[in-house]
């Protein structure tokens, strides 16, 4: 018996050597630009070229701790960038630059570190963001979960770009940008604590492409990518903060048929998984069909579909036609969905 | 899907709806409008889920039954698991169900909160694994529901017994569906014109279980499946006998349920589980001969006695108005708690919690009420 | 109650212990299939159960499963259709 | 036996309606300002008012895993601004907006999770930063340990400000705004494992404030904070990137008399221990009693001593000199220092 | 710091310099460079903390001795604390100084990260009351050190007995200093003048245990304490002892070392630990009765037996100096791997390890060398 | 080797346990007083001890300290007072 593969030990976390070469070997060399290179505690940023491209910031910031690590379709890394990427480019921003905080578990294998690092490089290229920033904490072990990882992301907002759920009109149409509900059910199966298998993938996508792509198609009131919560939540948010009624209509989802599968199977409701590569978008009527083409021609938005209507009234409300035109409330989901027996 | 996209065609459901409408219109005004009872919380989820109630003619109105085993579960029963958790340090194992049911002491996710060991399983197989991964703790899986689930727990059982795992248990609360429909056609104050049987159970006990139904208070039953077509194609039936003035147990569900029921389920339960003198239910209080509980050679793997527990029983919530939901009286919205110190996020009855209560399918799909 | 999901049967996994995988839109699962174990097991692939918390409890049968599609596709004001499908005398 | 104190649970963290009621109750209502109110996913933030202020950013992030959460001195709510505020002052920026994410261990007590928020509220207050966007993960028992805070930061770099390791010459004096060591022996005063105890406070502060006296009193060469791994870390780190000697005088070092009692019944250096409110200065040597001066003369800085000289060889070395003026080098440390018997 | 800093005043230093001086050029200049062993380890630490290598004369130079716990701990040793946390599940205890030592295995801390359940802890004591807070587990504490840490272990196993605790073991790796000394005496190869003695060894053990090297070997020891003046006024007085061709057990640290050491310690000693027949030295091989173990009456709380550990022997890494340099056969940086196999970061020797580590010093301090 | 620290004795906690509190630098720590327990404990409060892995190993004696410091301050040519200072017989 000897030593085992190489593994995170306190010492990478203690703000010494150990911790120093893991900062230059793993994450300079993969994220890869000059002012992560200086190992500053910060990053500078000119304002120059942030001024070129809009009149405001949009600054976001979201932590990660997905179980497993890795899953079909990605990784927490890759989740990590999309994430952030995602909620800056909700404001119609073009996301720039993006910091990164690990905090991990003493014994990660540093095989698993690296890949999830080359995947947050990998799709970073992708989002064109750069990772100019970051921390790194190690934990004992049992004082969490493998790893998180926290980003934070810069955009600028174009001075015509005005988006936000404050602005959504009744007549307005909403439009998901393909089917629902792939995250969520990709994790559950990648868990296998349910020891259920399957093809699925997770949809995690960066969305600001996508975003461009919708803009320059014509104006759109607010977006909001459907993670945590799913589309249900997203619907009732936006119903609340405009103060408008949502009806959703359930034939006109787009739904992978693994994920109806695992829905049926454990009693969950697929409009309240959570998803990682789509969006809610809430668009004026006129420029519907307009801002539908566009997304359906770009690749992250290829099944988009028009899947309900705002009207004035009741305020704050969602609701979900059925099958056979009754319709149904879907509040804001209580608590997390736990798969049911009855 | 297979099985149940063919039960949801739109075209099936306006032609079916027309033939609700003609039977009706041949029974006696005076009688409308009809009370249907489905029994089970299945029928209640897919009846607002589809909202086949707003489809529904003004002579027709549904009364939601006592067949959620969630619904029904007492407080006591919830705080015995809790206790089982928290002062005898078991790995209390049970359905997602179950978690956010209140008891006295708080709920299963509350406990698990404050550090007791809770998970969620999809089986009580999956119970049975942990309880093989891990022998050093005690693993309790925590069994409910009605016959469709105890076969489960009693197939279970038997692969333990046979394994000899020994620190595995069950906690049990199984109940049966006959007892709280006779204790409902008992109770004088309600008036309830046929049933829609419950579909699964029945796959497992057969037809016969509610022939007294039929010969003792000349009611009609129609077990159904649990799609749309499925509802409405059993209510037809049911309002059809209606009309001719016939009270006999029908089965719409014929694709699953077998008139005797599958064979080797009643077996074993039959060798695990005993009738239990008596059992409480929420709402309903307690019934007689109405819940299961192991026999003796099941004994060593009993929860209750290998940790001395002592049952507590315990009151209903003030205000609380599950019991005259359960039985018909109310409707969901009458409960003065309802919508306001009764929601989902915090449930004071348990018709809250499960999306198969009444209460909970009401403050959810309330758009239609 | 009793949430019941119809699974296309795939694999025998375990003659002794009765499991076999079930198969739902593509998602697969070990199920217990003591409850419809027939004397050849071979007779239970491609064959649909309805599965409830790890456990097949019973088959579909598809013969009656056209006959109640039949009969719901045959309604629209002919009455002794649905007379024929509400006899006791069911061929299940 | 009822129900305990009310506590943190996962439905919380799940996208829905409790953790709607978390964000606006306890995030929204501390932290106070109008983009955060507006509960989107990001804030946007105008970049006339940055444009007026200076022509970089300065962004900076940090996760905050410390045990216990409350300790004499702070707690890690105070810690996770000071540190990201600090991170961002180090460059010469005013910083001016936070960003704040949790992760939260369900059964937190929510009157904990309260405190703690507030904590941060005053001192993001105090040091005149606003928390604009945030986000919140809970996890199951034992995923992590109680709470983790992770932080970003955004400030603005005047023009005529440029701080970094790499513009440290010979000659250069290094100047410690206080004692050093206070916050890693609170800390493991307060953990309580080794059973020690004492009178001991973390000096977790924000030092802004002290960087624009100091600014306001001289040219600064490069600023650090010196956190994990110590003034031993910081000083390593600018030796090798501005590939200098750093000379320090034992001597010279500020040390809480508790500190020292703490280092020499586990065999601790003073050096390697973290601090979270001290800062590390290189100035130019004409300018050197001028910046002290100023240090003193702020309530951050009132124990500012020089502690060292730049040379130019040998480079990237940093060394010691003794009381009986023997040096010895002072190497990047390796790993955490662990109480030691010998 | 009472007791410290008057030990450490500048004037007094130069003054004792001056004394050193003067005694030196008594000595026959062909006996010079003089040398002299600081047998402990903590002497090693503060003759580089405080450079004083750089203030003495050409004529003195230092060996550094055997006399650190850590630096002497063999492979097979930290294997076998490695096995007991890896394959018998036991929480292991042990001081922080253990952490980082390489076995075969790795080092505890690499087993740490990899899962097993490895405690820092400040005192024996400490881990015994872990063992009390989890009466579940086995707690096993990794005993290692002289006669200064022994008489901890062996009040904390007293303790033990008397509480009757029973998930409570020792794993023993506690040895004494005389053996080493007379190992490294009887080495043919090693020329040394004399020899400062470690203080806090002494203050348990008295002087008398050196006398078979004044008597024996004819060399000057002067026990003393671990501030700057306290080791150069004992230097003076080994150099003094040269000059007149003295050899005498000399105590310059009366402040704390009696000269019949302490009897409570003795005794309590004496009860637990009896001298094993052989044990392994890092560096020095197999010394016969150089280590302790314990005694009949305190088997039940011997790790080694309670969980039939069968002690692994293994030899030391290729090219590993670590020999030559406990017996001043050579310096550090002499060694092959001085500096780019063995590191701090990444020991190859346990001399590397421990600050108190002759290799680690020189690697530590090496502005001075 | 053997880190060993002078502390002093501020209060006995527990005669049975024969445990006090000491303090190094206004930093307290509970140990071990088996080693140096006298007949009667109050006589240790106020007392230096040497504290190694959380044990009290020897009283320090302030006696010999200061003839030590003494013996330090003399020297400067002062030959004979190391001399006296080495003597086998002690006064410790
Ligand atoms: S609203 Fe709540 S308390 Fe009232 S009947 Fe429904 S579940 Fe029971
Ligand atoms: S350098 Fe390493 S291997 Fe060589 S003697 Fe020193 S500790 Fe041993
Ligand atoms: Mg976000
Ligand atoms: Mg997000
Ligand atoms: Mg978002
Ligand atoms: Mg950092
Ligand atoms: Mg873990
Ligand atoms: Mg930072
Ligand atoms: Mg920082
Ligand atoms: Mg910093
Ligand atoms: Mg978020
Ligand atoms: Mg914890």
């Amino acid at each position: 018996m000897l030593r085992e593969e190489e593994c995170i030990t306190l010492a990478h976390g203690s703000g010494g050597q150990a911790m120093q070469q893991l900062i230059e070997q793993y994450f300079v060399a993969a994220f890869d630009n000059a002012e992560l290179a200086l190992m500053e505690d910060q990053a500078q940023l000119p304002l120059a070229s942030l001024n070129g491209a809009g009149d405001r910031l949009s600054f976001a910031t979201d932590s990660f701790v997905v179980d497993p690590l890795e899953f079909p379709g990605g990784d927490i890394g890759k989740l990590a960038v999309c994430g952030t990427v995602n909620d800056v480019a909700m404001a119609g921003a073009i996301p720039r630059y993006l910091s990164c905080s690990f905090i991990i578990e003493e014994g990660l294998p540093l095989a698993t570190l690296e890949r999830i690092v080359a995947s947050m490089a990998r799709t970073a290229r992708e989002a064109g963001v750069q990772i100019v920033t970051g921390d790194t904490k190690v934990v004992h072990r049992g004082a969490c979960d493998k790893l998180f990882i926290n980003t934070s992301g810069i955009g600028v907002v174009p001075g015509d770009r005005q988006l936000g759920a404050r602005h959504i009109q009744p007549e307005d149409r909403v439009i998901v940008s393909g089917t629902v509900g792939d995250h969520g059910a990709a994790i559950l199966q990648a868990r296998g604590e349910l020891a259920l298998s399957g093809e699925l993938q997770s949809d995690c996508q960066p969305l600001n492409g996508l975003v461009e792509a919708m803009l320059a198609a014509g104006p759109v009131r607010a977006l909001r990518d459907a993670t945590r919560g799913g589309v249900a939540a997203v619907a009732n948010e936006m119903a609340s903060v405009a103060q408008v009624s949502i009806e959703l209509e359930e034939a006109a989802l787009p739904l992978h048929p693994e994920v109806r599968g695992v829905s049926e199977i454990l009693g969950l409701d697929p409009l309240l998984m959570a998803n990682e590569g789509k969006l809610i978008a809430v668009v004026p009527p006129q420029h519907c069909d307009a801002i539908l083409a566009a997304m359906q021609a770009h690749p992250a938005g290829r099944e988009a579909a028009v899947i309900g209507t705002v009207a004035a009234a009741p305020a704050g409300q969602v609701s979900v036609v059925g099958l056979f035109g009754g319709s149904r409330l879907l509040p804001m989901p209580v608590g997390e969905q736990l798969p049911r027996i009855c | 899907m297979r099985f149940v996209d063919e039960f949801r065609d739109p075209q099936a459901v306006k032609a079916t709806l027309a033939q609700i409408h003609q039977q009706l219109e041949r029974v006696d005004p005076a009688r409308k409008p009809l009370q249907i009872m489905e029994v089970c919380g299945g029928h209640t989820h897919a009846i607002f889920k589809f909202a086949l109630g707003q489809l529904l003619p003004d002579g027709i109105e549904f009364v939601h039954g006592p067949g959620c085993p969630v619904c029904v579960l007492p407080r006591g029963r919830i705080d015995d698991a809790i206790t089982l958790a928290q002062q005898h340090d078991v790995m209390l194992c049970s359905y997602g169900d179950a978690l956010r049911v209140p008891g006295d002491l708080g709920s299963l996710q509350d406990a698990k909160a404050r550090g007791a060991d809770i998970r969620v399983v999809y089986s009580p197989l999956d119970a049975l694994a942990l309880a093989r991964q891990h022998p050093e703790r005690q693993v309790v899986f925590f069994a409910l529901g009605f016959e469709t689930t105890a076969p489960a727990t009693a197939l279970t059982l038997q692969q333990a017994k046979r394994e000899g795992i020994e620190n595995f248990s069950v906690l049990c609360h199984h109940i049966t569906i006959g007892p709280p429909l006779r204790a409902i056609l008992d109770d004088p104050g309600i008036r309830i014109d046929g049933f829609i049987g419950p579909g699964h159970v029945s796959m497992i006990t057969g037809e016969r279980v509610y022939d007294f139904i039929a010969e003792q208070y000349n009611k009609p039953l129609v077990i159904a499946g649990f799609e749309p077509l499925d509802l409405l194609q059993a209510l037809a039936m049911v309002v059809a006998q209606i009309a001719d003035g016939d009270s006999r147990i029908d089965n719409q569900y014929r694709r699953a349920v077998h008139s005797d029921g599958n064979p080797v389920a009643q077996q074993a339960m039959a060798e695990v589980f005993q009738t239990a003198p008596q059992s409480d239910w929420r709402g309903l209080g307690s019934i007689p001969h109405s819940g299961l509980m192991l026999t003796e050679a099941f004994a060593p793997w009993d929860a209750e006695r290998r940790f001395g527990l002592d049952r507590r029983s315990v009151a209903e919530p003030e205000g609380c108005g599950c019991a005259a939901v359960l039985r018909g009286l109310m409707k969901p919205n009458q409960c003065a708690l309802f919508g306001t110190a009764c929601q989902p996020q915090t449930p004071v009855g348990a018709l809250m919690v499960s999306s198969e209560g009444a209460c909970a399918a009401y403050y959810q799909y309330r758009a239609e009420n | 109650m009793c949430l019941g999901i119809p699974a296309q049967i795939q694999s025998i996994d375990d003659a002794e212990r009765q499991t076999v995988t079930v198969a739902v839109n593509g998602v697969q699962r070990q199920v217990n299939a003591a409850c419809i174990w027939p004397a050849e097991p071979e007779q239970l692939l491609g064959q649909w159960a309805v599965i409830h918390v790890g456990f097949a409890l019973g088959l579909l049968s598809e013969a009656e499963a056209e006959a109640t599609l039949a009969a719901l596709k045959a309604v629209g004001g002919l009455e002794h259709e649905l007379a024929d499908l509400a006899g006791p005398e069911g061929t299940a």
